[in-house]
């Protein structure tokens, strides 16, 4: 069952960072957030130590076996709701090791193992970007909290005919 | 770039009439490319029959006309082929050639086909690999002039019923 | 380079009568030995020993689809004539291959011979093999470099985790894989008494993704690999897309326009700017001084804006291809570069003496995990941490690539070998990085860009060298058809790891993040490859805690 | 003591607050930025060049029996741009957006499809409409010429046999 | 009179609850400032993080479930503590109110300390070691400072302080020196968050907790704060109050005002600073403490 995450979310929203196995780029950028020129602070965003305290694992990378049990170790620590923002291209679909060996390869995946294991994500949200800019990064999380509307939708188009 | 009409000194033809479908020619094409991929194939033509099919390397090429980036050329000697690092693999000369004889490379994604052995002869091979190689001399190297007369001669012997060698 | 073609170079003549056949490789900036494997050991003690070579890395390769058999490739560098020198053993065997270790003679090698045993199943013979290598549920039998196991073959998971082991030592202290001080994950296990580490077991290899076997397989070309190296790492991605290109220029016989190389000579120390102050913010946060992380961070945004302006990406620029690059530097953009360069080297300088200002900053830093000059020498240590210790060790002086030999710098060394002399080197490596930049865009020479037109013969080799922001990255790559046959990646960290165990040692722990962050890890670049010890077992760490009682739903 | 403290009000007085409010304010974006590409239907091929230029996979092609789709999926993009850089029509443009965060996956994906020619001696669909129009213009002045209209195999069989009647025969 | 000192000791435990979180905000305003960004939107955040946190599940490991009872204890003490402070009343604790504030004080520490044993985490047990070390050197400074400041201002009790003795302004300045440090240092900000220090120990001692709990958690923490600024408060607030004569309710928004004046000092020392080790603050505090100490008492002895 999962549950809504309450509107006290919007006013303060504690993440914590959770590398799968990512190159770096995504979490340099998430630190990026808290930093002077983009400062996720300004929207009560708080990096905290402890999965124990979050409300967001800002999840990076493509989830390689080796940290598989340990992710699904450190989100079952997260109490409810729990919310996932996936960065990066990795995180949204395993990114350019998809389909490697020693890779889960993405969030979806591991929402299946997640699953299994009986660990409820309430809501997820995913970042695309490689590394995800700053700024996408903070447009996510007001996604994730509901306080901006999801610009994308999937398109279908017919080659050979104009655009429209 | 050499235009698509820019017909070299050297083409190759293949026998029909002499060749056995013995698959030799296709063998010794895989052998001698690194990537073990023939250039030339033996396909069925109908039940049975057995014939080898690869680039003519057309006088006026359309491969080469259609390719969008120019990496389909023509070389100094006459061989039309495939310039690996720039060819995108949307096989508009697949489409283009009336014969259908370039092939999607399974590894790379390019454009594959014959390009007359020019690293060999580039090394100092006097012909192609296929044609120093068939049993039956049925395939054919040398400028056209030569080929066509070759070609003449062997079509007058059948005639005449002569032995061939 | 080599006046006498046909002569074994002066240094190596010592080993003539080992070795069976050598040639030039690598358009003869290296020499590769053919040598019988029961040489091989006698041959890398007098190279490592008697001539003085460095270890670089080793790669094992099969070759089980060219002649048969398995292969094994050491790499030692003389830095002093800027010569690699590539061992080639040849390995009969297809089933169960084995080559004598040379750990004994040459101790650099401990990790990358666990790595071809793992990857490869070559067995290092006559040393302690009871490492296990790639995840911890993978089958003993599938050795993923093999070229006959599909690049995307994903075993069975265990169905049930190991359970957690209780720990040998009650004194252990986990510090990973999740951890505030890592940002990445990783496993140290120190072991303290009271406040103070007696011991550091390190459990890598989290983050490895298999890059080496994806390059090999049939998704990639060559021209692909270059943003797939650019991703072994988000910081140095940079670094390794060069190392790469330029190895598979050099071994195919690229052109490479000279504009290129200014350009790619630029990026790298626009990337290395962003490292540096990247790691002076995270220095700084780790002492507990958010301020100067956040000023250091402040003045790095520039340099990140700096980069997008020139590449498109902030990071992982995608800026390489084989044969040159995808974005020219135009005149229009040279005033910005220039004013953005000011305002970092001046922001740099106002912010290092902040940090370096606060009394307890300075009192961690100094004195510090002190790595003494003959540990640094022995353990092969590269880039800042070398030159904390007192060597003058810099790939762009020592193998000058690309533009570098058209510029002048200075190579920050101290002699302390102490974390605060480790901030040091970085910081003036920021002021002596702003002034190539500005030199490189004085004498950057018209022309072209990119040499599209190339054609990679299969079987040759290259090794190449570039100082990345943490030391010197080797790249050995042999040339296979429409993609490398194999690509072996040493990152600067791999070098480095070892380091910190006489660095670690009798620390305060709160010391040991400081410690641990001034080698600059990067693990990632490490762990694209496995490495490392199985027998600290998984310890409980704060995120495995398995049984959780949850008391209320609010 | 005091002086860090002196040191940081300075340093933090003159520099003033640097914060970028996105998203009220635009975000620091330089013109030369990469973002998610977009496709323009009506002009593109379906020849592939991008699919086997992508490193990560994120265009790929979908085939069932008459149709071919090219299918972006920018969850898995790395915003290479190498796909517009290959692009023989220019058909794949390279935007600024980067505000893709989404909560369904499906959102990620832009689809064209491609209609396929049918080949009337063996009825196999082989070529993507656009495909062959742009070949016919390029070859044969926009007619199309007999043999195009045939799929690659059959045409290699009917070359032969009428080879081995005009030579061998 | 003991009706208006209960009204002010609850008033001032209110006002503490209230205004700890916003002071919190303030400090965290100031530190964006001094980072040149901009920090959180409203001077409720912290307020805000409290009330989402009393909103979430509570996951409490396996033997760590012992932590709710010295976390109820922390914050008791803490206000307990607190109740001691207000000045210019005469008090019904009048002659025992030091030793009840220093009572309560050091149970506000001792009780936190529990916590982080209780919850059995390495990092948690680490954290609080660091904080017992550095307790216990500053606890025995703080009853000496604290004596010396009552001492120097003339009387062994906060709430009768302002009736009867004399006030030596030298003994006083260096008492009140010796207890201001004591109370930066109880305040657990940095360079003495040691317990805490995220880079090492991952919030050390609260690593635990969750929802709820850390609510209280970080109410706790706060309130420690609160304490040590508004102790520091009074030990201004004392003289003042002889001299200009501001009693009972003006006494008591004197101390508020000097409480939110020295939080403000604090969280400033405290941003332009690095996290001390364990081993070297607890050196530098023996070697401020004892001479501090011994001038203190020495000017007094001998009663300049």
């Amino acid at each position: 069952m999962r549950v809504r995450p309450p509107k006290a979310l919007r006013k303060s929203i504690w993440v914590f960072h959770l590398n799968t196995g990512s190159c770096n780029a995504c979490d340099i950028e998430i630190l990026d957030v808290l930093t002077p020129f983009m400062d996720a602070e300004r929207f009560g965003v708080k990096l905290v130590a402890s999965p124990r305290h979050a409300d967001v694992a800002l999840l990076t990378g493509p989830i390689t076996r080796e940290t598989l049990p340990k992710v699904v170790n450190a989100l079952k620590a997260m109490p409810r709701p729990r919310l996932v923002l996936a960065i990066g291209a990795c995180a949204v679909g395993g990114g350019i090791w998809h389909d490697s060996y020693s890779v889960i390869g993405g969030f979806p995946r591991l929402k299946k193992i997640l699953e299994e294991n009986g660990v409820i994500i309430d809501r997820v949200v995913y970042v695309p970007g490689c590394p995800a800019r700053p700024e996408a990064i903070i447009y996510g999380l007001a996604v994730l909290i509901g306080l901006l509307k999801k610009k994308v939708k999937k398109e279908v188009k017919e080659a050979g005919k104009g655009e429209g | 770039m050499a235009s698509p009409s820019n017909y070299g000194p050297y083409a190759r033809i293949i026998d029909y009439a002499r060749c056995m479908g013995c698959g030799t020619c296709e063998e010794v094409c895989k052998f001698i490319h690194d990537d073990n991929l023939p250039r030339i194939r033996v396909i069925e033509v109908t039940s049975g029959l057995l014939k080898p099919i690869s680039c003519l390397h057309c006088y006026r090429a359309p491969c080469v006309e259609a390719c969008p980036t120019g990496a389909m050329r023509r070389d100094e000697k006459g061989a039309v082929y495939v310039e690996e690092s720039k060819c995108i693999g949307c096989m508009a000369c697949l489409y283009a050639c009336p014969f259908g004889v370039p092939e999607v490379h399974p590894m790379n994604g390019t454009s594959l086909k014959c390009d007359l052995c020019r690293d060999l002869i580039a090394g100092g091979a006097s012909m192609p690999g296929c044609v120093a190689m068939c049993p039956a001399e049925a395939i054919l190297y040398g400028s056209p002039q030569e080929l066509a007369q070759e070609m003449k001669k062997r079509a007058l012997a059948n005639l005449l019923g002569l032995p061939q060698g | 380079m080599n006046q006498h073609k046909d002569l074994l170079p002066q240094r190596l003549r010592p080993l003539e009568s080992l070795i069976q056949e050598w040639r030039w490789i690598d358009k003869g900036r290296a020499v590769m030995l053919d040598v019988k494997r029961d040489k091989l050991v006698e041959v890398a003690r007098i190279l490592y020993k008697e001539i003085g070579a460095f270890f670089k890395t080793c790669a094992g390769v099969d070759e089980r689809p060219l002649w048969g058999g398995f292969a094994v490739y050491h790499i030692f560098g003389i830095d002093e004539e800027g010569l690699d020198v590539v061992i080639y053993v040849k390995i009969p065997e297809k089933d169960h291959p084995w080559v004598p270790s040379i750990v004994r003679e040459v101790p650099a090698a401990d990790w990358c011979e666990l790595e071809f045993r793992d990857m490869l199943g070559i067995d290092p013979r006559g040393r302690l093999t009871q490492r296990l290598v790639l995840p911890d549920d993978w089958p003993e039998d599938v050795k993923p470099l093999r070229k006959d196991v599909p690049y995307g073959y994903r075993p069975p998971r265990a169905e049930e985790s190991r359970p957690v082991e209780a720990g040998m030592y009650p004194s252990g202290v986990p510090v990973g894989p999740y951890h505030p001080a890592l940002h990445e994950p990783e496993y140290f296990e120190l072991y303290v008494e009271g406040e103070e580490v007696v011991d550091v077991r390190y459990r890598g290899f989290h983050v490895h993704r298999g890059i080496e076997k994806l390059a090999e397989s049939p998704r990639f070309d060559y021209n692909k690999v270059t943003f797939l190296a650019e991703r072994i790492c988000g910081i140095c991605g940079f670094v390794h897309s060069c190392a790469y290109v330029m190895a598979v220029e050099r071994a195919g016989k690229v052109e490479v326009p000279e504009r290129a190389e200014y350009i790619r000579a630029l990026l790298l120390e626009v990337e290395r700017l962003h490292s540096h102050l990247l790691w002076l913010g995270v220095a700084a946060h780790l002492l507990g001084y958010d301020a100067g992380f956040m000023h250091a961070w402040r003045v790095r945004e520039k340099t990140m804006i700096l980069a997008e302006y020139l590449t498109g990406s902030r990071k992982t620029y995608g800026m390489n291809l084989v044969g040159g690059v995808r974005k020219d530097i135009t005149p229009e953009k040279v005033p910005k570069i220039l004013r953005v360069l000011e305002e970092v080297a001046e922001g740099t300088k106002k912010v290092a003496d902040m940090i370096v200002s606060v009394p307890q900053v300075r009192k961690r830093l100094e004195g510090t995990g002190v790595l003494r000059r003959g540990d640094a020498a022995a353990l092969s240590v590269v880039g800042p941490v070398a030159r904390a210790s007192g060597l003058n060790r810099d790939i762009r002086k020592d193998y000058p690539y690309l533009a570098y030999k058209d510029v002048s710098f200075m190579v920050p060394v101290y002699s302390e070998g102490d974390n605060l002399s480790r901030t040091l080197v970085r910081v003036e490596e920021v002021f002596e990085s702003v002034e190539i930049i500005k030199q490189l865009l004085d004498r950057m020479p018209p022309g072209d860009i990119l040499n599209e037109e190339w054609d990679i013969e299969p079987g040759k080799y290259a090794v190449t060298s570039v100082e990345a922001p943490r030391g010197e990255d080797t790249h050995f790559l042999i040339t296979g058809v429409g993609r490398p046959y194999r690509w072996r990646v040493r990152a600067p960290t791999y070098a480095n790891i070892p380091a910190l165990r006489p660095m670690l040692r009798g620390q305060e722990l709160a010391d040991a993040p400081i410690t641990i962050a001034s080698i600059d890890p990067c693990f990632s670049c490490t762990d694209r490859m496995l490495v490392i010890d199985v027998r600290t077992g998984k310890r409980s760490v704060l995120v495995t805690r398995p049984k959780v009682r949850v008391v209320s739903l609010g | 003591m005091v002086k860090p403290i002196l040191k940081l009000i300075t340093v933090a007085k003159e520099v003033g607050v640097v914060t970028r409010k996105y998203p009220y304010e635009s975000p620091l974006l330089t013109e030369e930025f990469r973002g998610k590409i977009e496709i323009d239907a009506s002009i593109c091929w379906g020849c592939g060049a991008c699919v086997k230029a992508c490193p990560s996979n994120a265009l790929t092609i979908r085939e069932s029996m008459d149709v071919m789709e090219l299918v972006y999926f920018a969850g898995r993009c790395i915003f290479c741009g190498r796909c517009a850089d290959v692009c023989p029509t220019g058909a794949i443009r390279v935007t600024k957006e980067f505000e893709l965060a989404t909560d369904e996956l499906e959102d990620l994906e832009q689809v064209v499809i491609h209609r396929k020619v049918k080949c009337p001696i063996c009825g196999k669909h082989f070529v993507p409409q656009p495909l062959e129009k742009y070949v016919c213009e390029k070859c044969a002045k926009g007619e199309i010429p007999t043999y195009m209209m045939v799929c690659p195999e059959c045409r290699r069989k009917v070359g032969v046999k009428k080879m081995i009647r005009c030579k061998g025969g | 009179m003991s009706f208006i000192n209960l009204a002010l000791s609850l008033a001032l435990i209110g006002v503490a609850v209230a205004v700890a979180p916003i002071l919190d905000t303030v400090d965290r305003k100031l530190r964006a400032r001094l980072h040149s960004r901009i920090g959180p939107p409203t001077l409720l955040q912290t307020w805000y993080d409290i009330a989402k946190l009393l909103g979430k599940e509570i996951v409490v490991s396996e033997g760590g479930s012992a932590v709710v009872v010295p976390l109820f204890m922390t914050v008791a003490s803490a206000l307990l503590a607190l109740s001691a402070l207000p000045p210019g009343v005469p008090s019904p604790l009048a002659p025992l109110d030091l030793l009840y504030l220093i009572m309560f004080s050091a149970a506000a520490h001792a009780s936190f300390i529990l916590v982080a044993v209780s919850s059995g985490n390495v990092y948690a047990v680490i954290g609080g070691f660091r904080e017992f070390v550095l307790v216990s050197v500053n606890e025995v400074a703080f009853v000496l400072g604290l004596t010396a400041v009552a001492l120097s201002t003339g009387v062994l009790s906060f709430s009768g302080a302002a009736y009867y003795g004399d006030f030596r302004p030298i003994p006083y300045i260096v008492s009140f020196a010796l207890l201001s440090i004591c109370l930066y240092v109880s305040s657990a900000r940095i360079p003495f968050d040691l317990g805490e220090a995220e880079p090492e120990l991952a919030s050390g001692v609260l690593i635990e907790l969750s929802g709820p709990l850390l609510a209280i958690g970080i109410i706790s923490v706060l309130l420690k704060r609160f304490l040590s600024a508004s102790i520091t408060a009074a030990a201004i607030a004392l003289p003042i109050m002889r001299y200009i004569g501001a009693y009972g309710l003006s006494g008591f928004s004197l101390l508020l005002a000097l409480t939110i004046t020295v939080w403000i000092i604090h969280s400033l020392i405290a941003a332009s600073l690095g996290r001390s080790r364990v081993e070297v603050a607890v050196k530098t505090l023996i070697s401020l403490y004892i001479p501090l100490t011994l001038l203190a008492y020495t000017l007094l002895l001998f009663g300049v």
